[in-house]
């Protein structure tokens, strides 16, 4: 396969998803056949593209204009590569995952629900090999709502309330910032093409560089910097596959990645280091990230204090980013992915104990290792990507942030990121600890072991590839060294 | 002398309006109007003079007519509420 | 000349007033069309002057075109009239319509009942 | 059918009155013309003796010019009337028997009546007038009879 | 030998298709009247428009006598472009017609629908080719009082009183236009636009001129339903039959914008209008009243074509806000925004038809779990929603692109701040719908009704692929938008 | 209009005169453009004013609904088939001068009948108008 | 000869344009509907007649004379069936008529 003929079935390849499994919805084994059936092939088709971007090329098509001088068009170049693979192949656990959730709550609507979560995927795939900033608003929209029946599912008012909060903020970020930042991109470049090294050099002064970082930044609502960051937390009334999906697969790495890619090929990171008129956006996502910390630590309900440590992990992102040094943008595209698996295998381990023991609460976890022991150790090697030690992906991303940070001599973010690993450690561990060590309650008459298999086979993959990405860590490295020319 | 006569017209006119404002019931209105009528049928040969524009005099003669014809539909909407209302009316017959 | 240009001047702006007057302060639906009638008729007056002012007659273009000048402001007062004439009576034909239908003509009072038919009758 | 036809005289004499062109097109178009509206009128049944009341022609040579007389006299009466600062009126309903036979007949003495300022007729019956005047000496000259005789006249002269 | 004369059979087929179906009286002949007269439009306007590109400007001299002593049709690119839209939305509205007239109107007042439908869209085509501004007038009102009669044909009550109340307000606003157009003559001694515009320089700022600007303006406006001109648009729209709410929506006020532009850029010029008088920041002003006000309002309506109709005001103000900026991106804005908002609310008004035709209403308080029963209709009118919002995909889209360019290319930076917001409000009036829809428990009303219509959703869904189609690919529509503000920003030539 | 005795003996002498007026400035119309209108008005008042005194009923029976309508449709059909005409016959829309040889002659005729369209099409519409809203009733009279 | 057409005519316009003015002035003054009726007919008679008259011998015999004539009768037809079917709507309508001796006393004012 052309690697341009396999951009189009990346990109097809879901729709067509949807659309059998819309066809299939009377029969759920079908429907969930087709599911796993187009994640597989999904992840296959995308990995074919591995070799060649990886190798330098960066295959691109485009088709008609989405507005003159502004084709529809899709490049792949390695952060966008990453993300793909790392979105199509965390929807294959997720949809082994899926089916026992879905299955075992008895939810409802659940033909619409794999539906939805297929268009996710891509619009995911758009966002990730837009060649353009108008093609990535495209999808980065489309993804806003295709999620919002997701977020929405059980229909409930807490659910609508959920909803109204979730495409309030992302909606009003994108189109009140977003849309305006690349309006004056468009204006000022002439082109909104992502290309290597930025195109805005010398086209803006000093202050309305700073000014379009802040829309940008703001306006990427999807990356959950405070304060725009409500939305997460309100939205994890939706079931826990979504929360996967919205924590880790799709959309929050959707907006960090926009963030990356706009700092790396809008701006151009050499572009911009210095400038004092960026100076800012290291200190707020430094906030962000302490600030939900904090609020996590404090939090009892175990998927809200999975919530604001996402919060929390994705202005790692941005603030590795925005540190414009190559070591800590390396950081950040690695970080991306590290997440994404560590993320994901805890949400897992909380909707399996939802599922096999209906628990929702930290406080009530005591002793849970022992009934649910792949569950919690899955969930254990994810807590350890998220604190940054080894042997998990998160120790490695870290590394290359931190480093960044102390080769620039910008010691407030090193301070920022110790701080946090502190706090990490802090509202992370306690969990792990109760899960093991202490007894069960006596009160607790609810005997039940692990979850669905379907569950625990997704969650001990995605814990196996938290792990097996410190091991195998050039595979990624490969790709996104070549973001800093490296 | 035409505007002498025009200007004695439009004098009238606004004391007839006056009167149709004041009203008060709505006979005395359609009395205004149908006067109104009146004085626009001369304004308008007294115009046609002005202007060296005989035209203007079949306009005056439609307007005396469309007055007539006004004024009888404005009475009967008024007295039974329905233009088309044949009334106790005895239909005229034909020979 | 000019004198009578001034006056039907005037008279146009107090037939314009009085009539948008009459359509906002009455609220009987006849009388607003009554006002209505009388705010359109102060356009006929305002089409006369232009003839004076220009001179009576419209541009002659050749010996092709003398026997019939085009646009001539009474032809523009007729077709302005007739346009008055029929919104007037499209406009009774509805009243009309309007009465069997609410049992009033008043404004307010139709108003006021269709709200009451919301209140009683939410189907409606 | 002589109505008929005179109607269609009557109605071409007043298209020639009003066209004052003689070309044989328009002639023509006008004898077409009366011919189609007396059809119509037919239709209506309107041409009748009261609709089409030729045989008065020669009565109103007679009648008419006393009339016209009698309104400018009673206009200036009344124009004296409301120019005076007191407004002198002493208004009046008067009713009385008309003489007249035909419907015609009943018109023509009620328009007079209305023409004639000062005076309006305000019901109109085969047996009875109403007529409000502005003054009592203009009530009594309806009640007088004398346009009621004049009209009799007019009317029988047919 | 025909195309030669199309710009005046644009006008004349209508024209002729209204008394033919009034000697006809039999509504499904009156139907195929009416669509082959809309469909001739579609095929004429285009084959316009391309002539258009090709040549510049057509001009037509009715019955051969010259300009400016006979009246002239006069084709440029911006009116052009607007033939096509009417032509569109005639045909696909004719093609929904038949069914939704079946359910709506008494049987012996169909043709007499079908009738009326051609005399509007001849008098919308008249107004949009004429040259000759007391043609204008006539045209206006020839569509004015056919559209008079079409919303009385609504089945309620209501419709009477909406007809009623747009006509005394559509007269206020026709007069003011012909008085306007009397003071034109009286310091030009002409009508022909284009000779006004030469002959208007020499007498430029005189009383008369300035009065005659200010009767135009707000005469059109009026029929434009310009804030806060508009008070006759929602319970028109909402009372209307739904095959009229759709045209009317789709086209009316647009062609009233049409000659708002064709005014001020074409005869009074826009050096006049915008630099010697502060006509920018009054419409500015009123069109982000407009954005704003409105777009509150149809928040909280009920009715969920009252709804759509204040939204209508509100995109108006997105129309005109393009308009202030008097540039070429700017009045691109405005014009495409023309285009895609008519598609866009047609295609709405449709489905909202769709609805009445199986509920009776369209209140939203009755509406609950209404996406279970018509799933179909739902995810349509959820389409056309997002193209109000103007997200991305969808040809609102583009209109706010342009319009939020053409505020920071003049320097305008919080005003490009502004169509955005306002597009936030348009969030919540169409998620109002989401929620009503897709989240309440059918009630035994919504469940009762099941009649699946394709005759009504098939047209609906053109417009809806028009919309998508114009979001992806707006090459077609922003390019003839370019050239119509490009003729329009010409002037006087 | 019970007892309304003088009005119907007016009415009887007077609209055979306005009809015929009516008539006259059709014919008289094309020494200026527009007579059309004025004719079209006068005859359909004419026949409005039948209806006003004579009832409404009496007046249908006279011209009735169908022809009314078809009088009104007609009457369009005739002013545009005079505008195809020109083109038909090679010239525009509505051009007159190639109606006939002579221009001036092709002139009278395109007026002639033009004119007539417009008359037959106001008087059309003035009076189904006028049967619109005279056929229904008032629920009992105000004022 | 001219000089005397002029002069005629001019009179008669004059005296045309004052009974329409006094119409117009008793319509406002009246007390009451039927009163100003009175008031109105002398407008429509004698001024109006007067008026017509001062055009007619200003357009001498010609076609114009025949038009104004015909407004004449128009009028001298029309008015008077107008004005009575006024009155007796009024009438039936209920509206009460003033009646009496009706004089201002002088020193109301
Ligand atoms: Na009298
Ligand atoms: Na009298």
């Amino acid at each position: 396969m052309s690697a341009q003929a396999a951009i189009v079935v990346a990109l097809v390849l879901p729709l067509a998803g949807a659309l059998l499994i819309a066809l299939a919805g009377r029969v759920p084994n079908l429907r969930e056949g087709f599911t796993l059936a187009t994640a597989v092939s999904l992840f296959a088709v995308v990995a074919t593209l591995y070799p060649g971007v990886a190798a330098g090329e960066r295959p691109g098509i485009e088709f008609f204009e989405l507005l003159p001088g502004v084709p529809f068009g899709f490049t792949v170049e390695p952060l966008g590569l990453l993300f793909a693979l790392i979105a199509s192949g965390l929807w294959i656990a997720n949809s082994l995952y899926s089916i026992g959730y879905m299955r075992g709550n008895h939810e409802q609507h659940q033909t619409r629900f794999y539906i939805c979560f297929a268009g996710a995927i891509a619009a995911t795939l758009g966002v990730a090999f837009a060649a353009n900033g108008l093609t990535l608003f495209l999808f980065y929209e489309m993804l806003t709502l295709v999620t919002y029946p997701l977020v929405t599912h059980s229909g409930t008012d807490d659910a609508r309330r959920a909803g109204r909060v979730y495409l309030g903020v992302l909606l009003t970020t994108s189109m009140l910032f977003f849309l305006v930042a690349l309006v004056i991109t468009w204006l000022a470049a002439g082109t909104l093409e992502f290309t290597a090294g930025g195109i805005l050099d010398g086209r803006l002064g000093n202050a309305a560089i700073g000014g379009l970082l802040a829309l940008y930044m703001f306006g990427i609502g999807k990356a959950a910097l405070m304060p725009f960051h409500r939305w997460l937390p309100a939205a994890m009334v939706a079931p826990t596959p979504v929360s996967a999906l919205l924590h880790a697969v799709a959309v929050v790495k959707a907006g960090v990645f926009t963030v990356v890619k706009v700092i790396v090929y809008i701006f151009g990171v050499n572009n911009i280091a210095g400038l004092a008129s960026v100076d800012w956006l290291p200190t707020v996502a430094g906030f962000t990230i302490i600030a939900a910390s904090i609020v996590a630590l404090r939090a009892d309900n175990l998927k809200r204090r999975l919530a604001y440590s996402t919060v929390s992990q994705l202005s790692y992102v941005v603030l590795a980013a925005a540190l414009l040094t190559p070591l800590s943008v390396i950081g950040a595209a690695l970080h991306i992915a590290a997440h994404a698996c560590g993320k994901i295998t805890l949400f897992f381990a909380a909707g399996a104990i939802y599922t096999a023991a209906h628990k929702t609460q930290v406080s009530q976890l005591d002793g849970i290792g022992r009934r649910m022991p792949w569950t919690m150790t899955a969930f254990a090697i994810g807590v350890l990507s998220m604190i940054g030690l080894p042997p998990t992906a998160g120790f490695v991303s870290k590394w290359f942030i931190l480093s960044g940070a102390y080769n620039s001599e910008q010691w407030t973010a090193v301070a920022v990121i110790v701080i946090s690993t502190l706090l990490t450690a802090g509202y992370f561990l306690p969990i792990v600890f109760r899960a093991f060590f202490r007894p069960i309650p006596v009160a607790d008459d609810h005997p039940h072991g692990e979850a669905p298999t379907t569950m625990v086979v997704a969650l001990v993959a995605t814990a196996a590839l938290t792990v097996l990405m410190f091991f195998f860590a050039d595979l990624p490295l490969a790709l996104v060294r070549q973001l800093v020319g490296g | 002398m035409f505007v002498a006569a025009a200007l004695a017209l439009l004098t009238t006119l606004a004391l007839v309006l006056a009167r149709a404002i004041l009203g008060p019931t709505v006979f005395d209105r359609a009395l205004a109007a149908n006067t109104v009528g009146t004085l626009a049928s001369l304004l308008l040969a007294v115009i046609g003079f002005l202007t060296g524009r005989p035209e203007f005099l079949d306009l005056a003669i439609v307007y005396g007519l469309l007055n007539l014809v006004g004024t009888v539909a404005v009475l009967k909407y008024f007295r039974y509420g329905d233009l088309g209302d044949p009334g106790d009316e005895d239909v005229p017959e034909h020979p | 000349m000019t004198l009578f240009g001034h006056f039907s001047y005037w008279i146009t702006m107090f037939l314009l007033t009085a009539g948008l007057y009459i359509v906002i302060a009455r609220g009987h639906l006849v009388k607003k069309l009554i006002g209505l009638s009388i705010f359109q008729t102060s356009v006929y007056l305002l089409y006369i002057a232009p003839s004076k002012l220009i001179g009576g007659t419209a541009p002659i273009v050749s010996d092709k075109f003398t026997l019939y000048s085009n646009p001539l402001p009474h032809v523009l007062i007729l077709t302005a009239i007739v346009v008055g004439i029929a919104t007037l009576a499209l406009g009774l034909a509805l009243v009309v319509r309007i009465r069997e239908a609410y049992g009033s003509a008043e404004e307010d009072e139709i108003l006021a009942r269709d709200e009451d038919a919301a209140r009683e009758n939410p189907r409606s | 059918m002589f109505r008929a036809a005179s109607s269609v005289a009557t109605l071409f004499l007043f298209w020639v009155a009003l066209s004052g062109f003689f070309t044989p097109f328009l002639l023509a178009v006008g004898f077409g013309s009366s011919l189609a509206v007396v059809w119509l009128a037919h239709r209506m049944a309107v041409v009748d003796h009261e609709g089409h009341p030729i045989h008065l022609g020669l009565a109103a040579t007679v009648y008419w010019p006393w009339l016209f007389r009698e309104i400018a006299k009673s206009a200036w009466d009344v124009t004296k009337i409301i120019l005076d600062p007191r407004l002198p009126i002493q208004p009046t309903l008067v009713r009385f028997r008309p003489t007249q036979r035909t419907e015609v007949g009943l018109a023509t003495h009620a328009n007079s009546i209305t023409l004639t300022p000062g005076t309006i007729s305000v019901e109109v019956g085969r047996h009875e007038f109403l007529v409000h005047a502005l003054t009592t000496s203009g009530a009594e000259g309806v009640k007088s009879g004398d346009m009621d005789a004049r009209v009799s006249r007019f009317e029988s002269r047919a | 030998m025909i195309s030669t004369h199309l710009p005046v059979l644009q006008v004349i087929v209508p024209l002729v298709a209204a008394p033919l179906i009034v000697l006809i009286r039999r509504a499904g002949v009156g139907w195929a009247i009416a669509l082959a007269a809309s469909l001739f439009s579609l095929y004429s306007a285009i084959a316009i428009s391309v002539h258009v590109q090709d040549v510049g400007v057509i001009s037509y001299a009715i019955g051969n006598w010259p300009p400016p002593w006979g009246i002239e049709i006069r084709i440029d690119a911006a009116n052009a472009f607007l033939l096509v839209l009417l032509g569109l939305v005639a045909a696909v509205v004719a093609l929904y017609a038949r069914t939704s007239v079946a359910a709506e109107v008494p049987a012996e007042q169909r043709y007499l629908f079908y009738a009326m439908y051609c005399l509007c869209l001849a008098g919308l085509t008249g107004i949009t080719v004429t040259g000759d501004a007391f043609n204008v007038f006539v045209f206006m009102e020839i569509s004015s009082l056919s559209s008079y009669v079409l919303i009385a044909l609504g089945r309620d009550r209501r419709a009477l009183l909406a007809s009623y109340q747009y006509l005394i307000l559509g007269t206020i606003g026709a007069t003011f236009i012909v008085i306007g157009v009397g003071l034109l003559y009286l310091v030009t001694g002409t009508l022909n636009l284009r000779d006004i515009a030469m002959r208007l320089p020499d007498v430029e700022h005189t009383r008369p001129v300035l009065a005659a600007l200010a009767f135009l303006v707000v005469g059109i406006s009026l029929k434009a339903a310009l804030f806060p001109l508009h008070m006759w648009l929602p319970a028109a729209y909402a009372h209307a039959p739904s095959a009229v709410s759709a045209f009317l929506a789709a086209t009316a006020t647009k062609v009233s914008l049409y000659i708002l532009l064709r005014f001020c850029f074409s005869v009074f010029g826009a050096t006049f209008i915008f630099g010697a008088l502060p006509m920018a920041n009054v419409l500015m002003v009123l069109s982000l009243a407009a954005m704003f006000v409105a777009s509150a309002a149809a928040i909280f309506q009920n009715d969920f074509r009252r709804v759509l109709a204040y939204s209508s005001v509100a995109q108006i103000g997105y129309i005109t806000l393009g308009i202030s900026f008097a540039t070429q991106t700017g009045l691109t804005a405005g014009i495409v925004h023309l285009f895609n908002h008519g598609v866009t609310k047609g295609a709405l008004f449709m489905l909202v038809g769709v609805v009445v035709y199986r509920l009776g209403d369209a209140r939203l308080d009755r509406m609950g779990g209404l996406a279970k029963a018509m799933p179909l209709t739902c995810a349509g009118i959820v389409l056309g929603g997002l193209s109000l919002i103007g997200v991305p995909g969808t040809a609102g889209f583009v209109s706010k692109w342009y319009l939020v360019l053409a505020a920071v290319e003049t320097g305008h930076w919080w005003l490009a701040f502004m169509p955005v917001a306002s597009s936030l409000l348009a969030v919540a009036y169409v998620w109002r719908f989401v929620e009503v829809a897709y989240f309440r428990e059918p009630t035994e009303h919504v469940a009762a009704a099941r009649r699946k219509k394709f005759g009504l959703l098939a047209p609906a869904g053109i417009l809806l692929l028009a919309v998508v189609y114009f979001g992806f690919d707006p090459t077609l529509t922003v390019d003839a938008a370019a050239r119509a503000a490009q003729s329009l920003l010409a002037g006087v030539k | 209009m019970k007892q309304y005795l003088v009005l119907r003996v007016i009415a009887k002498i007077m609209i055979p005169l306005m009809l015929l007026f009516g008539l006259y400035v059709q014919f008289h119309g094309d020494f200026g453009p527009g007579g059309g209108f004025q004719a079209g008005v006068i005859v359909a008042a004419a026949i409005i004013f039948y209806a006003i005194v004579f009832g409404l009923p009496t007046a249908r029976k006279v011209v009735p609904d169908w022809l009314v309508e078809t009088l009104l449709a007609a009457g369009v059909l005739l002013y545009a088939g005079v505008g195809v005409a020109g083109i038909m016959l090679g010239g525009n829309f509505l051009d007159y001068f190639v109606l006939d040889h002579d221009p001036v002659h092709g002139q009278h005729r395109g007026i002639f009948w033009v004119e007539l369209g417009v008359f037959i099409t106001v008087a059309g519409v003035m009076l189904k108008i006028f049967y619109m809203f005279a056929s229904r009733r008032r629920d009992g009279g105000d004022e | 000869m001219s000089a005397l057409v002029d002069a005629t005519s001019w009179l008669l316009l004059l005296a045309g344009g004052f009974f329409c003015i006094v119409g117009g002035i008793g319509l406002v003054r009246m007390p009451d509907f039927y009163t100003r009726m009175h008031a109105a007919s002398v407008t429509d008679t004698l001024g109006a007649g007067l008026m017509l008259l001062g055009m007619m011998v200003q357009a001498g015999l010609s076609l114009v004379t025949v038009k104004l004539a015909m407004i004449g009768l128009l009028i001298f037809f029309a008015s008077p069936a107008a004005t009575h079917a006024l009155a007796k709507a009024g009438m039936s309508r209920g509206v009460e008529p003033v009646l009496g001796r009706q004089e201002r006393r002088p020193s109301k004012r």
